[in-house]
């Protein structure tokens, strides 16, 4: 039907290319924008789950990345409530 | 028939692409690990440990047997609530670095939004309602995202403690429901009918109820004034 | 030229620009948008896929993610607008550095 | 030797440790490029070639493995058959509701195998139920540590008085309660007063 | 290599589906020593930790208080059980998954603490846990690629290949962050220095228990 | 059974070791004074160390009662307090050397 | 002779001759030192004068564990006398009985909540990351021989001749760990006088006598495993001589080195088990 193989590598790529930028990518320093940028990571990953058909991984992982990230807001934002220099 | 639905060995797909996908995986561990090596900031590290959770991902999923699918789902499960707890303690952390009289409540946010007002409720009935047909891990974290949308959108600033215990209770409960669950697959076969559905319900309640625990402590965050 | 238009590869065209776009645009609302186009190629994979069921859940949680990302950008920026009032007087920088002088005395 | 010294001196820091840890841990995972790989297709919990089943047109897809529900078993490769009795039988199983919903369309498989019965439960509750058990005790353990230090530090400090009183917090939680409880009325008056000007028009 | 080298005779086997516990002389030395300690922790009370003030006569006390001390307990038992669990398992998934457990409820037993610095290390040690995960699941889905088993008794009937031998090394980094060995000990001994006893002892009890029990793992894949 | 035998030398050892040091004690209450050699001890070390070494040159006993008396003249010679005794000992594992030497044949 | 007067035989010579061991130890380092030192014999009666002194327990102590501990001490190393001498069972299992030795080093100190005892206690956490590894040069042994059983070990010496040509660099492991385990040595930072006696600061009378006790058969123990594994059947002459000698040597050690900050003490150790691990490997391998 279509090629599984291209979506495995679309996959891998958007995981290390989101990987990349969360370490490296422009304006990182700011920890919001990093937040964002690992998403990219894991829809990357979310592709890998699709293609190897792992459907159940997927959903889980799309449900718990939403938890995640909302997680991080939290600390973030608290953190800089608090006024840490972290 | 049943051979064909089930192969004897590994499909050739998995195989072939395996040694390609542990690579991509171990770089983007290497990635998130050098990052992690080079980054001074505690926020900053905790943010990539999750990157170093999803090449754990990568590297499991590519054994590319239903063994390997089993293995991830509780793994980003139990990501999750490490994340979770970590974060907590560097929050208190701070807290406890900063000086103690001054207030520590978060600023209220004042925001109005017409989505936020509506959709919600359907959307965070919809997703329980499937969560609770999934059952198990799965529909666990997706019940428990209702719950965490449902708390935040509502105007639920200053729930009680007493609450939180009993959502505690809850998922005290319903593990118990599973471990007897578990332990009837074993000890009593021939009902394995019966403990499949203690099993799984019992960890649907209890993820959900985990994970709704979230949204209870946003509260306070995303509460509106 | 038309066979190149289908359900792949719009969907790998869309990730492709939309994780393009969020590393390199900078304001997180900008960000905000390019990841609704990441997911909007992430929903199309997941059809051309055909689960359907998957494809459901995501279009149901796509948007969730948007409205916490929403929340939580408002938040902080609300956060840092107060912060930069407290402090209007006082730059950025020379807070930070003041923060970082209290921390190596506090390590001691 | 006084480098060394002052290297060695530097590890008794905490915060340089994870930093060290995953310096190493990288360059190790690197090193795993010169070592031969390659996946060994001998292995349990064997699944079918992806899409192969959605092309065939199983209504089930991708987690058919065989079996009639309540009739025969289905197929799992487990490590230890002649530990688990009841192989098999769970992965055909369907609720009523999931059977129907098979009957109605051929996109559904995957809710279908993640509602009870199925082969991820086959697998997370059975043969390997003990994994799943460890996994969900850790979720518990975090969830604990972290509401706990959410109730008795991170959250509502200020109204922080005496430590450990109970009374005081069953008190303060059912006045926060009544509190929450006015303010959800008020609300709900006011969104019926305003759906009523809107009828009203 | 026979598992019956290792620690002695094998006395027995636990079946749970594919998860086959088994024990013989070493493991239930270890287990019954952890037992032992967990009862004690279940009845001991914390230790005050008293110092002299400095320039002054008075005295420094440091105690627990009773909610802190009621949740560290809860966490200190759970910590054995897992421990004394992670010593009879035969299935190496589900040894990392115990250290996963462990280490959670480790940074959980420090983290109710009022020092800056201990949570401060908590913190750290708590990065440091999250990381393992990578290696402990990473390294156990390698082996398991490369063998396509993950019972210990099918693992030590197949003789080790490279990627087996680099799997177990990846589990080894990542066994060693959690267990704080030395490079990484730091993070770990710092959390040390808060009141509460028996508490503590069960952190350092479970990471050493979980060092041996891992040698004897190590020794079975090679 | 060997090793009820070492547990008895050795118990045996620790009392004359006990019973030395008692005794030098009752004699010398002064510390450190290196004085000339004590003949009681003298004897004492020569016949432990003699029959220690040359136990086999004895028939008519059982060489364990011969070896426990050996280790409970041993003791009492080095079992002394600090400074005194050293003398007596050497001499003792000199004679019993030399005589070992003759007589077990490892010279001829 | 039937098992249990065999254990019981067998303690006994333990914690006599690890007495003695001690003693001479103590003596060997004095005499280094240009001092006149105690008698042979004086530790063994410091530990017997202690079972017969007033116990008395401290009022911020956490009571079930700081009784308890030195009683677990004790026991963990009869239970080591039977595995070791008695039925020459598997190293493991001594390796877990030195875990579990760590332990009672850092709850002894811990468990008092005296300011000493606590430092011992972090100082325990400390050595044991830096001890373990050491311990580890089992992992080497058994990947030559095949075996953890001591007796399993023995019979493969005597074939193959004594592993301590084989291994020499395994060998300078486990020297090392005596090292570490011997009184008053470079490494021994949770009983460094600066914090008084460490760990057993206050531990008094009966306890203390507990600890003393254990310590010894833990002496005696620890000399027996090096003797057995790396020179394979030896005689009773050969333990005597093999045990007065490793005295003497760590005795100059201990007598002319300075004590080394937790720190240092750590990272040396790991670096000496790291070296030797890989190269006793490349050996065998080789």
């Amino acid at each position: 039907m279509f090629n599984l193989a291209l979506w495995v590598y679309v996959g891998l790529t958007l995981a290390i290319f989101g990987s990349l930028a969360t370490v490296w990518g422009p304006g990182v320093k700011d920890p919001v924008i990093r937040t964002i940028n690992t998403e990219v990571a894991s829809v990357g990953v979310s592709l890998i789950l699709l293609t190897y058909n792992s459907t159940l991984a997927l959903l889980t992982l799309i449900s718990t990345t939403i938890i995640v990230t909302l997680i991080l807001f939290r600390a973030i934002s608290r953190l800089e409530e608090i006024g840490a220099d972290v | 028939m049943v051979a064909s639905i089930v192969p004897q060995l590994v499909p050739a797909f998995y195989s072939l692409m395996y040694t390609t996908v542990l690579y991509g995986g171990l770089i983007v561990a290497f990635i998130g690990l050098i990052g992690i090596a080079m980054e001074k900031r505690d926020i900053q590290v905790l943010i990539l440990t999750d990157i170093v959770g999803l090449a754990m991902l990568i590297i499991v999923a590519a054994v590319g047997t239903d063994l390997s699918e089993a293995l991830i789902l509780p793994g980003l499960v139990v990501e999750l609530a490490e994340i979770m707890a970590i974060s907590e303690i560097l929050i208190s952390h701070e807290m406890r670095k900063k000086d103690v009289h001054t207030s520590f409540t978060p600023i209220p946010l004042n925001i109005d939004m017409e989505i936020m007002t509506t959709a919600p409720n359907f959307i965070a009935l919809l997703l329980i309602g499937y969560g609770v047909f999934l059952s198990g891990f799965t529909g666990g974290a997706v019940a428990g995202g209702g719950i965490v949308i449902y708390v935040l959108s509502r105007k639920v600033r200053g729930l009680p403690v007493v609450v939180l215990d009993g959502v505690g209770a809850i998922s005290g409960i319903s593990w118990c429901l599973w471990i007897i669950g578990f332990l009837f697959f074993f000890i009593l076969p021939q009902y394995w009918l019966l403990s499949l559905f203690l099993a799984a319900l019992g960890l649907l309640l209890k993820v959900a109820s985990k994970i709704g625990l979230i949204g209870i402590m946003m509260r306070e965050e995303y509460g509106r004034k | 030229m038309l066979e190149f238009i289908d359900l792949t590869t719009i969907s790998i065209a869309l990730m492709i620009i939309g994780a393009i776009g969020i590393v390199l645009l900078q304001k997180p609302l900008d960000k905000v948008i390019m990841v609704s186009v990441l997911e909007a190629g992430l929903f199309l994979a997941i059809v051309s896929f055909r689960y359907l069921d998957v494809a459901f859940l995501t279009a149901f949680l796509d948007p969730l993610s948007i409205i916490v990302f929403l929340f939580a950008l408002i938040k902080i920026n609300e956060v840092r607008k107060s912060q930069l009032n407290d402090y209007s007087t006082v730059p950025k920088m020379l807070k930070s550095t003041e923060n970082r002088e209290k921390n190596s005395e506090g390590d001691k | 030797m006084p480098n060394i010294a002052k290297l060695w001196n530097k590890l008794a820091d905490p915060k340089n440790i994870p930093r060290l840890f995953a310096l190493i841990l990288g360059l190790l995972l690197i090193a795993g490029f010169l070592i031969p790989i390659g996946l060994n297709t001998d292995q349990i919990y064997t699944r079918p070639a992806p899409q192969s089943q959605m092309d065939a047109g199983l209504t089930i897809a991708p987690y058919d493995r065989g079996g009639e529900i309540l009739e025969s078993p289905g197929i799992t490769e487990a490590q230890y058959p002649e530990n688990s009795q009841n192989l098999g039988w769970i992965n055909s199983y369907m609720t009523p509701i999931a059977d129907m919903l098979k009957g109605i369309s051929p996109y559904f498989g995957t809710s279908i195998c993640a509602s009870p019965g199925g082969l991820i439960d086959e697998i997370l509750y059975y043969t390997r139920g003990f994994d799943t058990i460890l996994e969900s005790s850790i979720l518990m353990m975090a969830f604990i540590i972290a509401s706990w230090l959410a109730i008795n530090f991170t959250m509502d400090r200020k109204e922080e008085k005496g430590e450990g009183d109970i009374e005081e917090d069953v008190k303060r939680a059912i006045a926060s309660s009544d509190r929450i409880a006015n303010e959800v009325e008020m609300s709900n008056r006011k969104a019926r007063k305003k759906q009523a000007k809107k009828e009203f028009r | 290599m026979l598992i019956e080298n290792l620690g002695g005779n094998l006395m027995g086997t636990i079946p749970l589906g594919d998860i086959v516990l088994y024990l013989n002389s070493l493991h239930i030395f270890l287990f019954v020593t952890i037992l032992v300690f967990t009862a004690l922790i279940a009845i001991s009370r914390t230790e005050t930790q008293v110092e002299a003030m400095f320039g002054s006569l008075d005295e420094n006390k440091v105690s627990v208080g009773k909610k802190e001390f009621k949740q560290r307990r809860f966490l200190a038992i759970i910590c054995g059980i897992a421990t004394a669990g992670a010593m009879i398992t035969g299935d190496l998934f589900n040894f990392t998954l115990f250290m996963a457990l462990i280490g959670i409820v480790n940074i959980g037993i420090v983290s109710a603490v009022k020092h800056v610095d201990v949570l401060n290390s908590a913190y750290q040690y708590g990065l440091i846990a999250m990381m393992c995960g990578l290696p402990l699941f990473g390294g156990a889905a390698m082996i398991l690629a490369a063998t396509g088993t993950l019972s210990l008794f099918e693992l030590a009937a197949i003789p080790a290949s490279p990627m087996m031998i680099f799997g177990a090394l990846v589990m080894l980094i990542g066994v060693c962050g959690e267990s704080g060995i030395a490079p990484f000990f730091a993070s770990k001994a710092e959390m040390f220095r808060t009141p509460g006893s028996p508490f503590i002892l069960i952190i350092h009890l479970s990471s050493l228990f979980i060092i041996v029990r891992f040698v004897e793992i190590l020794l079975i894949i090679l | 059974m060997e090793e009820l035998y070492i547990m008895i030398y050795i118990i045996v050892f620790i009392v004359g070791s006990i019973a030395g040091l008692l005794l030098s004690y009752k004699k010398h209450m002064e510390p450190y004074i290196i004085s000339e050699i004590d003949v009681l001890t003298l004897v004492f070390s020569i016949v432990g160390w003699f029959l220690l070494f040359n136990h086999g040159l004895i028939n008519a006993i059982r060489s364990v009662i011969l070896l426990t008396i050996a280790f409970f003249c041993i003791g009492l010679a080095i079992g002394r307090r600090p400074g005194y005794g050293r003398k007596e000992t050497a001499i003792g594992i000199l004679i019993a050397g030399i005589v070992w030497i003759l007589t077990s044949g490892v010279l001829f | 002779m039937n098992l249990m007067a065999q254990i019981l035989i067998n303690v006994i010579i333990a914690f006599l001759a690890g007495s003695l061991l001690l003693g001479f130890h103590r003596k060997v380092m004095a005499r280094v030192q240009l001092r006149p030192g105690p008698p042979i014999i004086q530790y063994l009666l410091h530990s017997l004068k202690f079972f017969f002194k007033e116990t008395t327990f401290p009022k911020t102590a956490s009571i079930p564990f700081y009784i308890g501990i030195t009683v677990i001490l004790a026991i963990i190393w009869v239970t080591g006398v039977i595995v070791g001498p008695v039925t020459k069972g598997s190293l493991m299992i001594l390796f877990g009985i030195y875990a579990i030795h760590k332990i009672v080093e850092h709850n002894a100190g811990s468990s008092s909540g005296s300011p000493y005892g606590k430092l011992s206690c972090v100082r325990a956490v400390f050595s044991a990351a830096g001890e373990l590894p050491l311990f580890a040069v089992i992992a080497v042994i058994f990947l030559l021989t095949g075996t953890m059983d001591i007796s399993g070990i023995i019979a493969y010496q005597s074939i193959h001749g004594p592993l301590f040509f084989q291994l020499p660099l395994a060998v300078l492991m486990f020297f090392t760990l005596i090292v570490t385990k011997s009184p008053y040595s470079p490494f021994a930072i949770t009983k460094g006088k600066e914090i008084i006696s460490g760990f057993e600061t206050e531990h008094f009378g009966m306890l203390r006598g507990y600890i003393m006790f254990s310590e010894s058969i833990a002496w005696y123990i620890l000399l027996w495993i090096f003797l057995t594994i790396f020179f394979g059947p030896i005689s009773v002459v050969g333990y005597l001589i093999g045990m007065i000698v490793i005295c003497i040597i760590t005795g100059f050690i201990n007598a002319t080195t300075p004590m080394l900050n937790p720190n240092h003490s750590v990272m040396t150790q790991i670096s000496i088990a790291v070296i030797c691990t890989v190269g006793s490997i490349i050996m065998i391998i080789i």
